[in-house]
Order: C-alpha cells, then structure tokens, then sequence
C-alpha cells in the first residue's frame, strides 16, 4: 500500500505544527513533513494541514499576512484540484483570508481568549473529513482562541446552509445547538465549513488535541481517520 | 508623504469591542453616549511626492492586505 | 586609552547617588580600574552592581541553599537556569523570576514581558520551552483598580505564553491587602533537552565573532534602577521605561536558536535581560575566562542618534549575543535570515580579560570582566526580630469564639477568590498546546508529559503568604521531588525586621531542602517591594519540579467511586492552635492575621510524604489531595467538585 | 454629534505590528513603504449638540478609558 503524503505547513508563528505533526504520525500508513511557508513549490501531497498558532503574530488580524507566503500558491493549487485541505484554528483563519472559504473569523464576543473542552456536532458525514462519524455525531474537542467568532453574511449563510457546507457546530454534550454552548458569538453555532466541493475544511476547535485519552478525549481522531480512509480509497 | 487608514467594521457586522466600552462608559456616568464603534487606525509613510501614485498604492494595499472585505470598509487621506 | 566624550557629563557626587552607588561602592569601581570611571562605565558599574543583578543583599544568604545532588547538571548561579538529569539522556532547565514593579505600572506589557524574559533563560540553556507556570498576587478584587491589574496581568501573561505556543498548566493566585499596591508577579518557565543539546553562557576562542540578534531601543533604561541627565534632549524626550513585549518576534528568536544548536557553529550564548549588552557580554567573558572588544556602533538601533551609555544599558526586549565558531559566520547569518531575524556581527573575543568598547574608532569603556561581574560589593544590613511577632506570638485559641455554625464558615471560606476556582484566569491561557498537559489546570499540581522521551513531571507552584512547603503538591500527584526553584519577594533589605524575615525565610527553606534532600537549581529575589504603609508580607514562592514513574501513578485530588474509604494523613506536631495560627479561616472570619503558624516537623512530613508515594505506587489511593489554605473541610470539599467532566459546557 | 478618535502608541514604544505589517509590505513589493504605524480609531455617537460639554466630555473618556497614558497618546474631532 504506497504510503500517504501529508505536509504540514509551517508560517512563522505557527505553535500547533508540532501536535499536527505527532497527531498524523501515529498513522502508520502517513509518511508526514513539515512544509516551510517561504517554499513556492513544495511538491505534491495526498493532504495539506494549515495548523493552529499565531501566523505573523497574528498582527492586522488572524492569517491577513500569511495568505501571502510563497507556499499559498501550491496550497491553492492542491485545494483546486480536489486534494483534501485542513485549516485548523489560524489554519481556518487563513483559508478564509485566501478566500478558499467563505466569510470570516474575528474576535470572540467575551473579548478574551478561551481554551477549554467544548461539544461540537458532526453535520453531515458525506465528507472526506467526516465519513467516519455518525450522522449528527457529537464530539469531545478542545478550543484554543481569541478570535473564533465566524462571520457570514446572510446569502453566504444560506448558502452554507443549503449547500451542507456547514461542517461542525457548537452544541451541548446533548446535541442542542443553543446559544449557552456557543463560546464565541459564531453566527449559527458555527466552528467548521466546508468549501463546496467539501475537499477544503476549516474548523476553530483542535482535533490533533484530542488523540489520546490521557489528553481528556480521543474523538480527533475521527477526523483523520476519515481523511486518510478517504485518500488511500 | 502619509497617507491615514481607517478601517472599521461593516454596517450589520457585530463590534463585541465597541459595545462592551459603550456599556463600561455608561456604567460610568455617560449618559450622552449613543454608540461606539471601534476600528483600526493606520500612518503609512510613503517616500516620493506623487499623489497620483500614492492614492493608487494606498488603495491597492488596502484592498489587498489591510482590509478582510467581508466584514471591513475602509477610507483613507493623503497628507 | 579610554576616552571621555564630548557630551559626557562630568561626574560628580550627585550623579552617583543617581546612578543608585555610594561613595564606597565609587571607591572600589576606581580600584577595580585603577583611575576614575568615564559617564559611560559609570553607567555599567551602577547596573551591574544595582540590587537586581548583583543582589548585593541577599547573595550571602543565598550561598546557604543546598545546590547539588545526583541530578545536578547545571547548578544555581553557575549559568541562567540550572538544569537537571531526568534519566535516559534527557535534561530540563527551570527558573522562575519577577517582574513585579514593571507590572504595577503597566499591567500587560510588565507580566507580558516578564515571561518573555524568563523564556529566554531557558532557550539560552539549549532546551525548548515546554511549560510555562506563574504566581500572581493581587490586592482584595473588590475595587476597579485592582480588578484592572488582574485582567492586564493576566492578559499579557496569556497574550506572551499563547503567542508562543507554550503551555500555561499552572500556579497559583493570593488575594490579601498587604498586595494591594505592590502587587507580584512571578513567572516560570520549564524547557526540555538531551544532555548534548547544553548550551554554555561563555565566551571562547580567542577571535571568535561575536553576534548581536535584535535592536537596541531606548526602552528600559530608567528600568535599570538610576537616572541621568540630560544627554541628548532628543534621548531624554523619548526615553520610556516601559518595553513593550513582541512574542511573535521571540517564537522566531526561539526557533532560530533552536535550529542553530543542532550544529556546532555556536561556542556560546546568552540572553539579554536585565542591564542588557552590558551584562550579557561582561558575564560571557567571565565564565569563558577571556576578555570581549565590541563596537556599539555596530549595533543595530530602533531609533536615531543613540549613545554608547544608551546602547549599552538598553533594555530593549527579544535579544541574544551569540558567540560563533569562527568561519562560520556565513552560516549563522543564514539561519537568522531563514526566521526574518537581524544578526550582526559587533565584535569578537579577546584574551586579555577585559571587556573593551568601542564607538567610531574610539574607546569608551575598558573594564576586568572578572571583577566587574563577579566582585560586586556584598552586604549583610542588620537584622532584627520584627515587633509584630509578639503579639502574634502571644495570640490564644481562645481569643476567638469557636464558630456556631460551621457551614457559613465553610461557604465563606470557599467563596474566597484566593480558595476558589481560578478557572476564569486559566481558562485565558492556552493549557493544551503541545499535547502534554495530562493533568489540566484546578489540581494540587499540574501533569505534563514529554512524548518525546516519554517521561512525567509534577510541578507545583504556591506561597502563602504566612506559611509554605511545596513537595506535598507533587507528591499528592505521585511524583517525587526532583528539585525546585524560588522567588523571594520582600520589602526594603535595609529596615532590619524585613531583612530577618529574609534570614529567617531562607533558614527555613535550606532546612526544608536538606530533609527533602532537593537541591534549589536557581531563582530570583525581589526587594523593595513596599506600599506606602510598610512592606508586603513575606513572600517566598518556591515551585517544585517532580517526576512521576509511570503513567498508572498519575494521582488527581477528586475523588473517583462512591464506597471508598477516606483516610487523613496527619504529620501535625501537638500545636496548641491546632493549625488555626495564621489561617486562612481566622482570616476571613475573625479578620485576623495572627497566632503562631503549625510548626512543621521535617522528619514526620517526609515520612508522610513518603508514605502517600508508597501508597500511590501499590495503587492503593484513588485520589490525594493536600490540606492547605481553608483547612480539612475546603480541601474535602474540593475532593467533591473539581471534577474536570463537569467543566465542559 | 460624532466624535473620531485617534489612539496611536507614542514615539518611542516599540510597536512590533506595525513594524511586521511594514516588512510585509515591502516583501510585497511596495518598496516605497518607509513606516507604519497601528493605532486605534473610535467613532463615538454623543446625543445632544453643545460641542463645548462634548469635547470635554470626550477628553475625559479618552484619559479614564481608551488611552493607556503608558505608551498611548490620543486626539480627537468633533463632526
């Protein structure tokens, strides 16, 4: 079985590269690199991880200067052609701000940073990120931001809506999406879409945090179990 | 030269900023206030006196980097 | 031939008393030269030699810690953190240091910087930074003012550690009035390394290049504890004390330095903290035994028009001096390039023991390395039993009545904000990144583990105010000591009952350390620290770093099944107080702060430590949990609700 | 009424957004980039019209709230 190449794209001020890294490497069929942002032409690969951190500081807001590194060019390149694209937390920021998904992340209602476990629900499971969950699945998955709060506006969310972009939102541990289990203000709960061909995904919460029960949950594992299955099929 | 940036966020788009310092001023005794927006303010010095090319350059980099355009507008002064 | 320049003001004794020296501290800096210093070297004795980097006051009694053992790799002073062995070829560096008076003037930026500060130490000892703690005490939360300082502190605090994607898994937080205007800020940081990963604070070889990584701004030369004059009126304008922090700009100076040490182009390195260039260059070249020629013309500056007395105290943030192998000057500037970093090179070593600057082709201070770091005057002011001790001495049980209804007291004590939850302050820090933090914030120590080698450390942080021991925390997480290190607040050194509370504190600690057999591997101490009514109370924090076997004995204090049996581990001496002696209870219920503290019998605490581990390690005990501020009933009570599943929403 | 506000940091204070923003720009090509500052712009709604109570009202909202007198320096316009 040839092995699967995922890269993880490294910005300066990225800090999630590493737990990417350790997240995919426990899958013995991924042979997992690290791909620096100055990088034009980092070749071909299976999938593409933007991890979590602060890109440039996150100076002007979240991702604004990073969608203008050297490697963008191949990262959209990979995202038309139909590869699979995971933006995690500023990963998300960024797809956004390359405009490889709509709308846009800023900052939290509270006006603070928040990093605890929070329920998210699976929308739909017709996706390479999400085939292995059960429909309206209910995962256990840390957030880690200061500016998570999704915007869209009202044609977009149609749309989103519509079209089952909309890949996880917040809910309680029971599945009701309310605006109690909502930490950031996100217009419809929302904390991932999907582009629509559903290859690209964006998601606030952290699913290479949540791998390994000692870490409090081990439901992150989902998702890369449903991109890798989807890839070697 | 220097060109000033003004960047706030859209008509229709949330401010958890603005609001939350429109609460505290209230809190604080300032009846008057009505409503309060806050956004970003930018000095960018430019070498060469051209205004033309200014304005362009300006306008281009706002487009471009200073502005997310789904949820900012911005105007901007040559000085 | 050391010149004067032009613009030097000529020195008189007002200008010393300035520069924070006195007339015999002047004496011996003209001995040290054998003539009398310029402006410039005026400006270097007076901040190496201020309280903050010399600790003129304290170091005798510093002296007293135990500092070695086994473990010992690095020891406390030798270099900017001591480090520790953790077994196959693994080692961790750890320090913890204040930043309290910036902070009380800028909230944010003051604790921003601090941990910027403290993380610098680590990575200039060769290791990554894994986990960062810190220890914060606030006045009572109940007016704006104070409520303001928390939400800045805690907001840099979370701003420097989340931009840099390392851990905040812990420490702890002190509500009491005596914190009301001064308040503390301490903030640790842990880094991880293999043995050959060990970076030295030394310049040799003769020639080798010396490199400067970042700018010199005028930031933070009032920070350096004296005044000036006016130099350049455009210096005076603009000088401000307080530094602005750039995390971002310190994730690239890590990386970098981090990429560098995997090759063997860098023979030493240091950070630049307090008193900047200045002591980062006289210290390398003292503990390489060799002298250092720089040029501060060459390096690169923030603002304009920057003077040799400016560049060289200026406290600007986000520095290195990196001593290179020579010839390889092409490859470290490459990989400073690489992270977007300005690495440039100001001089090189030399062997004649001095520390010599140059600016524009002339020399402007020409001083022994040796003596300059190292032979800083020491003093032991006099001590004296403070007044206060013996009422609080005299105090009886009965001078209070014993509460009627024992669970008001309970319900006060627990609504305490020094007792309960702090989870609206750690839930701003980033706890979870880097995938380690096995035991989250809210128990009696934080868990971490290193995949990388596959080991577990405990970490505790506390000090209260009236009383501390810190092994229980690790050892109630089934870790076993390995070291710690401290931080020393207190008020003016020079008023005698503060300067016994410093003798007697340190006594203490020297003797807790050698019945625990735990060597101190470093830390800090902060004087001055006063309100206009009189001194904080006595503040040692002290953070201990354990190790944990194995994952199976990984302990939390909640209490896991119905049925199980509750048993109290009880070392007390006979106490006529019966532990209420400057009690959190007596506090808040009687506002009391008196009545002699439990004394602590060091061989029965070890023999229960040593039971508790024991236990843990047959797998007897479900939980463990350590009885501290509010007594047996809060820590009961915390065994029943700290539960980390009902955190989530 | 309306007033703006200017929030910028003094000269002086390290300002490392504008500085990172200002590297990109030049990477990007806008060699003529010389410097740019971040701060921040306010748009306060006042009811009532005596420009005179408004303009000290706003001052004093500027020194006890939107300005950290530490590193921050403000002015204003009343519209």
């Amino acid at each position: 079985m040839p092995r699967l190449s995922v890269a993880v794209v490294v910005f300066p001020g990225s800090n999630c590269d590493y737990d990417c890294f350790w997240a995919v490497a426990q899958f013995p069929q991924c042979r997992v690199q690290y791909v620096w942002h100055k990088d034009a032409n980092p070749g071909r690969f299976d999938v593409i991880i933007l991890p979590g951190g602060f890109s440039y500081g996150d100076y002007l807001r979240c991702g604004a200067i990073a969608r203008f590194s050297p490697v963008m060019q191949a990262i959209v390149e990979h995202a038309r052609q139909g590869r699979p694209l995971l933006g995690i937390c500023n990963g998300f920021q960024i797809l956004c701000e390359a405009g490889l998904l709509p709308g846009a992340l800023y900052r939290n209602n509270s006006l603070t940073f928040i990093c605890e476990h929070v329920y998210v629900r699976a929308e739909t499971t017709a996706s390479v990120f999400t085939r292995a969950c059960a429909s309206g699945q209910v995962l256990n998955l840390p957030i880690a931001h200061g500016e998570g709060q999704y915007f869209a506006d009202d044609a977009t969310l149609r749309q989103l809506e519509d079209g089952g972009q909309i890949a996880f939102r917040y809910c309680a541990r029971d599945g009701a999406a309310s605006a109690q289990a909502n930490p950031n203000g996100s217009r419809h709960n929302i904390a991932g879409i999907f582009n629509a061909a559903k290859n690209v995904l964006g998601m606030m919460p952290h699913p290479e945090r949540a791998m390994d029960a000692r870490l409090g949950s081990c439901d992150g594992q989902l998702i890369f179990k449903s991109m890798l299955a989807a890839v070697s099929a | 030269m220097k060109a000033h940036i003004f960047v706030t966020l859209k008509q229709g788009v949330l401010d958890p900023q603005g609001s939350t310092v429109q609460r505290s001023l209230q809190q604080m005794g300032y009846a008057a206030v009505q409503s309060v927006r806050i956004g970003k303010f930018m000095e960018v010095e430019l070498a060469g006196t051209d205004r033309e090319a200014a304005a362009t350059q300006v306008d281009e980099m706002c487009r471009k980097l200073f502005v997310n355009p789904n949820i900012e507008e911005y105007r901007f002064e040559l000085r | 031939m050391v010149t004067r320049l032009p613009q030097d003001p000529t020195i008189t004794p007002a200008i010393i008393a300035e520069h924070g020296m006195t007339a015999d501290e002047y004496q011996r800096a003209c001995a040290i030269l054998g003539r009398a210093p310029n402006y410039t070297e005026l400006g270097i004795f007076s901040v190496m030699w201020s309280e903050h980097c010399s600790y003129k006051n304290s170091r005798r009694l510093l002296r007293t810690f135990p500092t070695t053992g086994p473990r010992v790799l690095i020891k406390a002073g030798e270099e900017n953190a001591g480090v520790l062995d953790i077994g196959d070829g693994w080692a961790v560096a750890f320090k913890v240091e204040s930043h309290n008076h910036p902070s009380a003037v800028e909230p944010f930026q003051g604790a921003a910087t601090g941990v910027g500060g403290i993380l610098r130490d680590i990575f200039t000892m060769g290791a990554r930074p894994v986990i960062n703690m810190n220890s914060l005490r606030f006045g009572r939360p109940d007016t704006a003012a104070v409520r303001h300082l928390i939400d800045g502190v805690v907001g840099g605090i979370a701003h420097y550690g989340n931009c840099m994607g390392i851990p905040t898994i812990g420490g702890d937080v002190y509500f009491d009035e005596t914190y009301e205007t001064n308040c503390l800020v301490n903030a640790f940081s842990l880094g991880v390394m293999r043995h050959e990963e060990l970076q030295r604070g030394c310049a040799t070889g003769v020639g080798n290049p010396v490199f400067y990584v970042g700018a010199a701004g005028r930031d933070g030369i009032h920070g350096a504890t004296f005044a000036s004059t006016e130099l350049t009126e455009e210096s005076e304008a603009k000088r401000s004390s307080v530094q602005v922090a750039d995390p971002f700009m310190e994730k690239l100076l890590l990386e970098a330095c981090l990429e560098l040490y995997k090759t063997d182009f860098v023979v030493g390195i240091q950070d630049m903290g307090a008193a900047g260039l200045t002591c980062s260059t006289c210290e390398t070249a003292c503990r390489g035994g060799s002298g250092i020629e720089i040029d501060v013309a060459k390096v690169p500056q923030r603002e304009r028009g920057m003077v040799p007395y400016e560049i060289l105290l200026s406290e600007s943030q986000e520095r290195m001096l990196v001593i290179v192998r020579k010839g390889c000057e092409a490859d470290v500037q490459r990989i400073f390039e690489k992270w977007d970093l300005h690495a440039e090179q100001i001089g090189q070593v030399t062997d004649d023991g001095l520390m010599r600057v140059q600016w524009n082709g002339v020399t402007v201070a020409e001083i022994p390395a040796r003596a300059i770091a190292e032979d800083a005057p020491l003093y032991s002011p006099p001590a004296e039993r403070p007044a206060y001790l013996k009422t609080v001495h005299a105090w009886r049980l009965d001078a209070v009545a014993p509460p009627h209804d024992l669970t008001a007291v309970l319900t006060t004590l627990l609504a305490e904000p020094t007792i309960g939850s702090k989870k609206m302050i750690y839930r701003r820090y980033d706890h979870m990144v880097r995938t380690g933090t096995v035991v989250l914030p809210g128990s009696d120590a934080a868990v971490f583990w290193l995949k990388d080698a596959d080991k577990y450390l405990a970490l505790a942080a506390d000090c209260n105010g009236r009383y501390c021991y810190r092994a229980r925390n690790v050892v109630c997480s089934g870790g076993a000591p390995l070291g710690l290190t401290d931080c020393l607040n207190f008020g003016n050194p020079l008023k005698p009952e503060i300067y016994w509370q410093l003798t007697e504190c340190i006594a203490g600690l020297v003797e807790a350390c050698n019945a625990f057999a735990t060597p101190v591997t470093g830390g800090n101490v902060s004087l001055y620290n006063e309100s206009p009514d009189g001194a904080i109370d006595p503040t040692p924090l002290v953070v201990m770093v354990g190790q944990i076997a194995c994952a199976a004995h990984i302990t939390t204090q909640w209490f896991k099944h119905a049925g199980d049996t509750i048993v109290l581990l009880d070392g007390r001496q006979d106490d006529p107080l019966h532990g209420v002696g400057g009690s959190e209870y007596l506090r808040r219920t009687h506002q009391l702060k008196t009545g002699t503290a439990p004394v602590m019998d060091l061989a029965k605490e070890k023999a229960l430590q040593d039971c508790c581990v024991a236990a843990i390690r047959q797998g007897l005990l479900a939980s463990a949990h350590d009885c501290a501020e509010g007594g047996l009933a809060v820590a009961l009570a915390e065994c029943c609700f700290t539960m980390p599943s009902d955190n989530v929403r």
